[in-house]
């Protein structure tokens, strides 16, 4: 059983920031993601205690290497100086690459 | 009754009493929360109940005589919201995010406060138009319009004086002609949508849509969910307020952060704007408890719906200013002090001839 | 009162418009959600009440008239999912997958529907047997140990064809005979399973165990707590139907691709399931209301328990299909009309001689 | 009414029968569950209306007589973890941290038993007196602080001795001299650190500020939110008592673990706690039912708050030991057994002159 | 301190298919597992927004290599076909390899 | 755009556990984490379905290569042998390294 690689790419951002990222994630035609709520300190100090909106969601892309590079520049230029963000890729391998484009 | 003893009584009720405890249980570092689930329900609920009873109430006295006030509502709010930039910007000299943001919050309507409203009137025995919750409903999106209206204005601003690109650029990339071009198309897309999601927000739907049902099935159809929509309405604010609390005392230190000006703002705005909606409603001819709630809708600031769409319209703007300030000085400040004075101001009004009316307006400002 | 004017009198109850109200909410992609929390709890919530208020009147009326109406549902529930099948895999042309998993969930009960329908009796002031609720209790097991047969069958002979291997493959191995018979057994074992956990499904054992404590605690013990179990059901219902109206919304889009033929059968189906269930009742001398909810045993469509099983008992079915004619078609075509009418029907048929009754029958049907 | 009919009484009612259905449930292997922020918020709600009661009552009645049944139950309270521990080290053969942790365990109150105890007494019509909630919330911190203490203890001691490090080490490197101080010097921060958090525990803040509020507003106060904080009551133990006998359920196979001692222990050391307590409680002059709730203090353990704090305090203790014990066999045993028992008690001693009561005290232990 | 490698096998799909997934694990021993409900979107449409039962589960396991292959390949036997699900593996450091066999 | 290598330390322990850890990645100065429930099964037996302290946590840190080690490592010395509780290393890449110190 052949295991091909591809890049996880995670982006950890205020919770009002998640349709921002989905649209980008949709303008590059990603062909999938998972995404949950998380709680999380940063910069822009604690964020989770409060309100719903005050929370985090995390977002997971699995997909190709090349798709990482402009995906997360374009996250970087739109959203890093006005939402509380991180982002991060790691690599990973997958059975079915044809799946993750 | 004496304002200090209407005040005295107005803190010792349930409501006031659980928020001030979850204001404790946070300052001194408790655990104590409200689930998420039912701290999201909870508003849903509240404004289901106000719909329904809003409904029900119009069904008996007819909406006609509602034109005038809510045409009335929407230009003032408007207007304050205008003013309230001016003050912020000019005197406050918050950045034009921050102004923007900061009027608009306070221009909007607070509905947690316009439930606490109407469940201080309940336990005064005094009775409202009903039409005042489809004014409130009205009220949400206008001010959120507003919001996206003046972003707007002042992106195109700023655009037009470069000074600062509206697309801020941590690499430190410089914005080409087109990069400009593409970013002005984004801007009224962005304003578009949240337009479009401030109307179809769940605020509305669930008032909008509880004003109606209540319309449409009256007295009767109301009669075996009334036990939950109406008697276990202040039981349900209750237990919401002591979650308001709780976030309330966590941000109070950043009121520190908003400075005196800040503080100063979220006092006397509010007392203003109140006070000027109770004098226009008696003008208007509603009753005590009606000009209370009317002159509430000014009064109130938005601290759930309002930053929401904030975040999405202007998130330069810096939520800890315009929440904490909302949520920490002014909800507690109503509920506690104005909501007493508003009402004892409006059943001295009702007392006097409409004649005397101009004359009491400048007295009161005073 | 004529068929119309019920049916209009229905449609202006809180529970139906607060559905539509959750449909439009979806449509016009409001973010309006009841909280996960609130609408998994408010299924047990009902069901809870259902069983203590049939265990309160079977403890006043016994339950030895029970066995009869038990019997024939069951046989009746058995029949009609056999029925449903081949309506669907001969005249719909569906697979056997989709046709045994439509089949079964319309053999199944709905819980909420079933709930539904007594908050309308309760409105209309007509009582109904208590141990009707057994029956449903019963029946739920039923029709999911039915679906796992049908599957048990389609399974074995397909592998006999050995035109589909059951355990597809995505990877093009052939599949070996040893194989073949791991995944035979590997089959019966997960039949068994299922057996198992639906018997011990939250819905059944809840419900059971409520009949039982009803049965045994009396009014005098469900005094206490009558005001959460009894008092607030319809409420209760109001708000979780706000969900299922906005589930129902976000799948009105999928209708279109179960076709024609899937709507006609999601609502011709119930209908004349319903109006034999009615006639049977009659027969068997239950009361109006009992007719009423006898009947919508029969014609109400599971949405919550039977895709839980079915997903697992035949996972080659697509759940958009079985999950949204139940929910986007039928369960509101009941609660809107065919509940009224099933009640205009039971009414008429108690007010003839049992002696017309196959007449009626007749009529019935065209 | 004899005792055997008052326990068949008291299982026949939709608190304990329910507390069943959820043992019954988890022993079958059934998916029923109450959502998680349900049961979360249910303690909440139950301590704010036992709070809201007592200081209703308090209010009534005063709090002057309060002073000396505190100070005693303080003392008895701080005697019987001791007592606890000597049984539990010496006689149970447990090591050192289990026997703090159970005797401690036992030591507190089972706010959620308190709960139980005063709807039973509800349902017999019986009331007591208001005090003992502010008795509760005393006692809930002085158990933990008696923790830590024993806790601190047996660390000191083990450290002196050094046969077992206190930060045990996976990585086997020996404690150096330096290492042995800092670990002192965390475990008094740590101390401290779990101190404040106990008092600052939502229970503990919840039920003192419902006192407060309760005792501020009066019954004229309290009338618009007594729907829910009283009528519910009972019907929101029943809904938490389903979870409770769920997890009480799982934890069934555990019990064996503990072996026979322990559920010698679980079953004996309340019964003679709880009636040590009616037994001083009738000789303070408490009321019948004040006697019965004052002697559930002693004989409750407790199985939410406690564990918290205990895995902190005393990591090294294994949770499956006293939280099993707790939930697992001494709170059915008092809900079910113990309570019926205590009301018999408490009236038959309340039937006797005060002078006989220590003839009595013989009997009973016997 | 020494760290050790060892594989993270993650498994993202519907919350119906848990139970066949936790199964597999159970048959191939592993030591331990971590799951958490998600929302996401792929081939088979947005899950999340609906009934309980239209979530998604994660679901991670440390395992050494040598398992990894066969579990990935039993799962993507039996339920890739008929289920919405993806899985990918991740190279991870751990302290005691021991602890995931 | 250039990416840089930072490390993903993850500890999963359960909830009543968090505060330690907090506490530990305090006292080295961490610029941030993020955190949220979970359920699991291990040596500790299965967590997450009774009251909610039975659940357990799960805890990400992007750090540096040199923080990890100790962190790790005194994670390990004062929570092993008392709480349920694992945690691994995986190499990640970021945009930002300055942010994860
Ligand atoms: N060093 C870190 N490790 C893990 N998560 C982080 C880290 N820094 C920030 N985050 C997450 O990213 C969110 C936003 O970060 P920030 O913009 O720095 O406030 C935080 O609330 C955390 O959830
Ligand atoms: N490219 C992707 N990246 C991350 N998660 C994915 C991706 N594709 C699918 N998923 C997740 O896997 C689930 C099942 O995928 P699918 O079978 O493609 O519908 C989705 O609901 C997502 O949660
Ligand atoms: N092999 C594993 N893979 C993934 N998570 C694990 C594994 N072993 C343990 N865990 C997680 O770590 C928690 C504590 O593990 P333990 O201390 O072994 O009980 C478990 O409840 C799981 O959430
Ligand atoms: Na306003
Ligand atoms: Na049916
Ligand atoms: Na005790």
């Amino acid at each position: 059983m052949k295991l091909f690689d591809v890049k996880l790419l995670t982006i950890t951002c205020e919770i009002l920031a998640q349709k921002n990222v989905l649209d980008i994630l949709g303008k590059y035609n990603v062909s999938g993601y998972t995404l949950y709520e998380v709680e999380g300190d940063g910069s822009k100090g604690i964020r989770g205690q409060g309100f719903k909106n005050d929370k985090n969601v995390k977002i997971e892309v699995l997909l190709h290497q090349d798709k990482v590079e402009q995906i997360a520049e374009e996250i970087a230029r739109t959203l890093f100086s006005d939402y509380a963000i991180i982002l991060y890729v790691t690599d990973v391998n997958v059975l079915r690459p044809e799946k993750f484009s | 009754m004496d304002i200090v003893a209407l005040i005295q009584a107005n803190i010792l009720t349930p409501v006031v009493l659980f928020f001030i405890l979850g204001i404790v249980a946070a300052r001194i570092k408790s655990d104590l929360r409200i689930p998420e689930a039912i701290s999201e329900f909870l508003p849903i609920y509240l404004l289901a109940a106000i719909g329904l009873h809003g409904g029900l109430e119009m069904r008996k006295t007819g909406f006609e005589s509602m034109l005038v006030p809510l045409l009335v509502a929407v230009a003032l709010s408007i207007l304050m919201t205008l003013y309230h930039y001016q003050i912020l910007h000019r005197l406050g000299k918050f950045n034009i995010f921050d102004s923007y943001a900061l009027a608009s919050t306070y221009g909007a309507v607070g509905a947690v406060t316009f439930s606490v409203g109407l469940s201080f009137l309940k336990s005064q025995g005094i009775e409202s138009e009903g039409y005042i919750a489809a004014i409130l409903a009205t009220l949400e999106p206008i001010a959120f319009i507003l919001a996206i209206f003046l972003t707007n204005m002042a992106v195109s601003k700023q655009m037009r004086t470069k000074k600062e690109p509206f697309v801020k650029n941590d690499l430190d990339k410089p914005v080409s002609g087109e990069e400009f071009g593409i970013a002005l198309e984004q801007s009224k897309t962005k304003l578009l949508t949240v337009l479009r999601e401030s109307i179809t927000g769940k605020a509305i739907i669930i008032l909008l849509g509880s004003i109606f049902i209540g319309y449409v099935i009256g007295e009767h159809g109301f009669a075996p969910i009334k036990i939950v929509f109406e008697d276990m309405f202040i039981a349900g604010i209750v237990i919401f307020l002591i979650e308001m609390g709780i976030i309330a005392g966590q941000r109070l230190d950043d009121i520190k952060k908003g400075g005196a000006f800040l503080i100063g703002f979220a006092l006397a705005v509010p007392t203003i704007n109140g006070l000027i909606g109770v004098l226009i409603a008696t003008y208007l001819e509603l009753s005590v408890g009606g000009a209370v709630m009317y002159g509430l809708l000014f009064a109130s600031a938005s601290f759930i719906a309002a930053p929401a769409v904030l975040r999405h319209t202007i998130p330069q703007a810096k939520p800890s200013l315009y929440i904490t300030s909302a949520l920490g000085i002014t909800f507690p400040y109503i509920i506690i002090i104005l909501l007493p004075v508003m009402l004892m101001v409006s059943t001295a009004l009702h007392n006097m001839d409409a004649i005397n009316l101009m004359g009491i307006f400048d007295q009161v400002l005073q």
